[in-house]
């Protein structure tokens, strides 16, 4: 495990869930959402779970992905917060 | 103070995971926003397979795919040893926890169209409000 | 055949189901039936599994043939052996008594119904049945989504109140899972009986502790104790009446099973009530939850509503008699399961007879309906008699239970709040009964049929629901057995 | 409410901290997770399964049980998704619309009017555009290769990360992209919702009655080493071919639920157009 790696991937999950949090557009939350999901993806695919990560890998940052999409397709962008 | 530093690096995982599941919760009762909440209630669940995966790492020991194990007779491998692989528990757990976590999407997101169709507004204050007038 | 019960008992209705959704897009006839027969058949396994429990002790049955620890075990004892026949009997009375309701509400989406109804029943059956920590939380989801999509299909505003259950009931069944978490890191272990064993040399670790404390919260969450009952009224209130007869009566109550499973066997005794100091802080929450729970009640001017918060003040009930911490409490709160669910079963019946022939359940809609509907007001005259607490229906022992326990216990303040909220009921119910008794029907409608023929809803509606009533007053003949030879065993020696 | 989820949420975060004080460190090899019930899954799995991804014969055989109702969950949310969204499949739109696929024309359909017989013809949205020429051939020529890549990942999960989950996940995927990159109904005409629904099923009844097939035999339910006799193996390889079909029904299950879900929410129900 190369450590820099691991604290670089590390600060962009916490970055991006906290930008798929604060971001004031729904589409772009479901794409910061994808983008969070394929970096925990990576994480744990370092700790060696790679099982879980090819599911995360699918499941979190493909489909979860264009679900929201889709969602967000079908209602608004718009949000307040 | 060098302990709390120690400590704090020994265990980062663990204070990954604990920020992210209080953003998440925070997230899931504070956002006004519904499709915000379930992005928030998404974040929680993650947080806690990443505790999970976080639980079954083991140093020195590599993925839980036994190596020259291809074969079916009961000498075709070499004695394993269990400090060789990671503890492959957890990650059948949380292969579980993702799916319920992707199921409970679908039916969130699905509920949150039909109220979209219902109130023409995903904010719950305005909702709220609409419900109030009737 | 004997000795697959406990395997029969979740698969059939979960096979069934699935036939349901397939049968679903050939004929739309064959549900109802399909439905109706599984569970008969996961009644009797459980009534079967009952009885060899009571002939032969603690049943073990190891799915995939993997001992315990390795594999996943099913364990039943005496408190899931009395609590799996209710939760079977009580989903086949009311998938006959609800036929007509579901016809009459939805009748595009039968097959997609049953199926959700059939895999919930297996979601709550497989909770109480098995022994496996992480198993509970699958079947946790189980229950959870499908109790999702049978709440939310039924008045407008049904779809924010269960979205608002998604949230609840998702922090409530992942931080079940992180305490599961907790306990996974520091024993090693999923099976809840070994996790009992290896515990006690770790009682004094801040991550039991945490653990112990995340996982009741999560319950409480699930099973809407006071401070986190915000979801349930709505939900329950706006819900299609037979989905809400099935839910209301099992989902709290098997949530307060699992309570008291992880109270009993995986912390034990001598951990949740001597180790750590919280079990009169509990007693504290519920008597607010109880008293709250009534007032909140008789602030409503619906009969659904009152009876959702009714439901609020009964877990009170039990999970303060839960954390009495001594033994005549927990009978009592153990009993209190299996009476609430049927009293509860009851009122839902009656409101769902009330809605498939007046369409309402507001207060407004009531007058005159005991002359119109005599069969569902004479059932629902027992069932407020058994929530009061009125001697021979069941609710009057497992109320005498938790009021003695208070007593032993020496917390006069929870057995103040039992009979101040019996107090409210008597209110409540009478003032429903004044409605419907004295007041003409036909007043606030405008009505000219004032001639107030009987008008009952159909049989296949009104005889379960008199079997309910029976059943609400046999349980009450039969408490000492029910008591002595299986509540009693159910309850662990360490706990006096 | 702010306030409130900040109390929560800082409450709930200095509880954990409290409990990860007591935790074993980091990775460390000799904390009870690693040492009392994960060496039975990484020394015996070989000995008992014959599968040497350890990840799939825990999932699939050991803690069968728990994999067989993630599947439940997964079908259930299809159901619910399909019992929230869907709209009534009777009502026709009174105006429908067609376009000639070789010269182009849209035609508008008054109720009650048909269309000539024809193979020339099909049914479109109002709101319809052309595929882009890019998207359509980059995707036909990707959709066959995820496919075989999933189909690939599903059969060698016993070897290699991967199994029927991840499988189906993908195969789902493949469609959804066509529906994407084409339209919704596209996709539709080529698996019709009745297919859909019954392959989820059908995918969890796989799983389902293969336990039941162990119950025949009169082992325990979803003790595959019953299965041997049938399958004309040893028991070890009876528990491997066991988890190989289940993970094939879990794929199936997976593949058709996230399609089910995909359709009914993209369209809201209405099963037009999509995303």
């Amino acid at each position: 495990m190369i450590w820099q790696i691991d604290l670089a991937i590390l600060t962009l999950v916490v970055i991006t869930a906290g930008g798929a949090l604060m971001v004031k557009d729904l589409l772009g939350a479901a794409i910061l959402f994808g983008a969070y999901s394929f970096m925990m993806c990576a994480l744990w695919s370092i700790m060696g779970a790679v099982d879980v990560a090819f599911t995360e890998a699918s499941v979190g940052a493909g489909v979860s992905a264009v679900f929201f999409v889709a969602a967000v397709f079908r209602t608004t962008r718009r949000t307040k917060d | 103070m060098n302990d709390l530093v120690a400590t704090i690096i020994a265990k980062y995982n663990y204070w990954i995971y604990i920020t992210l599941m209080m953003a998440g919760l925070y997230a899931m009762i504070a956002k006004n926003n519904l499709v915000k909440k379930i992005v928030g209630m998404n974040i929680f669940q993650t947080a806690i397979i990443l505790f999970y995966v976080s639980i079954g790492v083991k140093k020195g020991a590599t993925i839980p795919i036994l190596e020259h194990a291809h074969g079916h007779g009961h000498d075709a491998h070499q004695a394993v040893h269990a400090t060789d692989y990671i503890n492959p528990l957890p990650h059948v757990l949380m292969l579980t926890a993702i799916v319920v976590g992707v199921a409970t999407l679908g039916v969130a997101l699905a509920l949150a169209i039909r109220i979209y169709n219902t109130y023409h507004t995903l904010e719950e204050d305005e909702i709220l409000a609409q419900i109030r007038e009737e | 055949m004997s000795q697959q019960y406990p395997a029969l008992l979740v698969i059939v209705p979960l096979l069934s189901a699935l036939a349901v959704a397939v049968a679903g897009w050939v004929n739309r006839k064959w549900c109802f039936p399909l439905a109706a027969a599984a569970l008969a058949v996961a009644a009797w396994s459980s009534v079967g599994l009952l009885f060899r429990v009571l002939h032969e002790g603690v049943v073990i049955y190891q799915l995939g043939g993997w001992p315990p620890p390795v594999g996943i075990a099913y364990y039943v004892d005496h408190l899931n052996g009395l609590v799996l026949p209710l939760v079977s009997i009580v989903a086949l009375l009311n998938i006959m008594a609800s036929k007509k309701s579901v016809e009459q509400e939805f009748p595009d989406k039968i097959c997609a119904f049953y199926t959700l109804y059939l895999l919930m029943v297996t979601g709550l059956l497989g909770i109480v049945v098995t022994g496996d920590a992480f198993n509970l939380y699958v079947l946790l989801e189980i229950a959870a989504l499908t109790g999702y999509g049978l709440l939310a299909i039924g008045e407008k505003r049904s779809q924010l109140a269960t979205l608002h259950y998604l949230y609840m009931g998702t922090i409530g069944a992942c931080f079940y899972l992180l305490g599961v978490g907790y306990l996974y890191i520091v024993t090693g272990s999923l099976n809840m009986v070994d996790i009992a064993e290896i515990l006690p040399d770790l009682y004094h670790s801040k991550a039991v502790i945490a653990s112990f404390i995340i996982c009741m919260v999560g319950v409480w969450l699930k099973m809407a104790f006071f401070p986190l009952h915000a979801w349930l009224p709505n939900a329950y209130t706006y819900a299609p009446s037979a989905s809400s007869s099935l839910i209301a009566p099992l989902v709290t109550k098997v949530m307060v099973y699992v309570m008291i499973r992880l109270i009993l066997t995986v912390f034990t005794p001598k951990f949740a009530f001597a180790a750590i100091v919280l079990s009169d802080a509990v007693v504290w929450l519920a008597v607010i939850a109880v008293v709250m729970g009534a007032i909140l009640a008789l602030a409503e001017r619906d009969l659904k509503k009152m009876s959702a918060y009714i439901i609020v003040t009964e877990v009170g009930y039990m999970v303060g008699g839960a954390w009495l911490g001594n033994r005549i409490g927990m009978t009592g709160a153990i009993l209190h399961i299996v009476n609430d669910a049927l009293m509860t079963l009851c009122i839902f019946l009656v409101v769902g007879n009330i809605v498939y022939k007046v369409k309402g359940y507001a207060f407004d809609d009531l007058p005159g309906l005991f002359r119109k509907m005599p069969f569902t007001m004479g059932a629902f005259v027992i069932g407020a008699m058994s929530i009061i607490g009125v001697p021979p229906t069941c609710g009057f022992f497992s109320k005498w239970y938790l009021i003695a326990g208070a007593i032993s216990a020496g917390r006069y303040d929870f057995m103040a709040a039992l009979l101040f909220s019996s107090l409210i009921s008597v209110v409540l119910f009478f003032r429903v009964f004044e409605i419907s008794y004295y007041e003409p029907f036909g007043d606030s409608h405008g009505h000219d049929d004032r001639s107030g023929g009987i008008d009952e809803a159909p049989v296949t509606m009104v005889v379960p629901l008199l079997m309910v009533a029976a059943i609400l007053i046999l349980l009450g003949l039969y408490t000492d057995y029910i008591v002595n030879h299986i509540v009693q065993f159910a309850i662990p020696e360490a706990l006096v | 409410m702010k306030i409130i989820g900040f109390i929560i949420s800082i409450a709930t975060g200095s509880l954990l901290i409290y409990a990860a004080a007591d935790f074993p460190a980091w990775s460390d090899p000799a904390s009870p997770a690693s040492t009392y019930l994960s060496p039975h899954f990484i020394e015996k799995t070989i000995e008992e399964t014959s599968v040497p991804n350890i990840v799939t014969a825990v999932l699939a055989d050991y803690r069968g049980f728990d994999t067989m109702f993630e599947t439940t969950v997964i079908f259930s949310a299809g159901v619910v998704c399909y019992l929230l969204l869907r709209t009534s499949r009777r009502k026709e739109p009174e105006t429908r619309y067609y376009r000639h696929i070789l010269t182009g024309v849209t035609i508008e359909l008054k109720e009650g009017y048909k269309i000539p017989p024809s193979t020339d013809f099909e049914r479109i949205d109002s709101l319809w555009t052309p595929p882009d020429l890019i998207i359509r051939t980059v995707c036909r020529l990707l959709i066959p290769f995820i496919q075989l890549f999933a189909l690939y990942v599903i059969a060698h999960g016993h070897h290699s990360p991967g199994g029927g989950f991840q499988g189906g996940v993908i195969l789902g995927a493949s469609i959804i992209l066509f529906a994407i990159s084409f339209d919704l109904r596209a996709a539709i005409s080529r698996m019709s919702e009745k297919l859909v629904a019954v392959l989820c099923a059908v995918g969890v009844l796989i799983y389902a009655c293969t336990g039941g097939l162990c119950l025949l035999f009169g082992r325990n339910f979803l003790d595959y080493g019953a299965l041997a006799e049938l399958l004309g193996v040893d028991a070890v390889t009876a528990r491997s071919h066991g988890i190989l079909i289940v993970e094939i029904g879990v794929g199936i299950a997976v593949m058709a639920t996230m399609i089910w879900v995909y359709n009914n929410v993209s369209s809201a129900g209405k099963y037009e157009q999509g995303l």
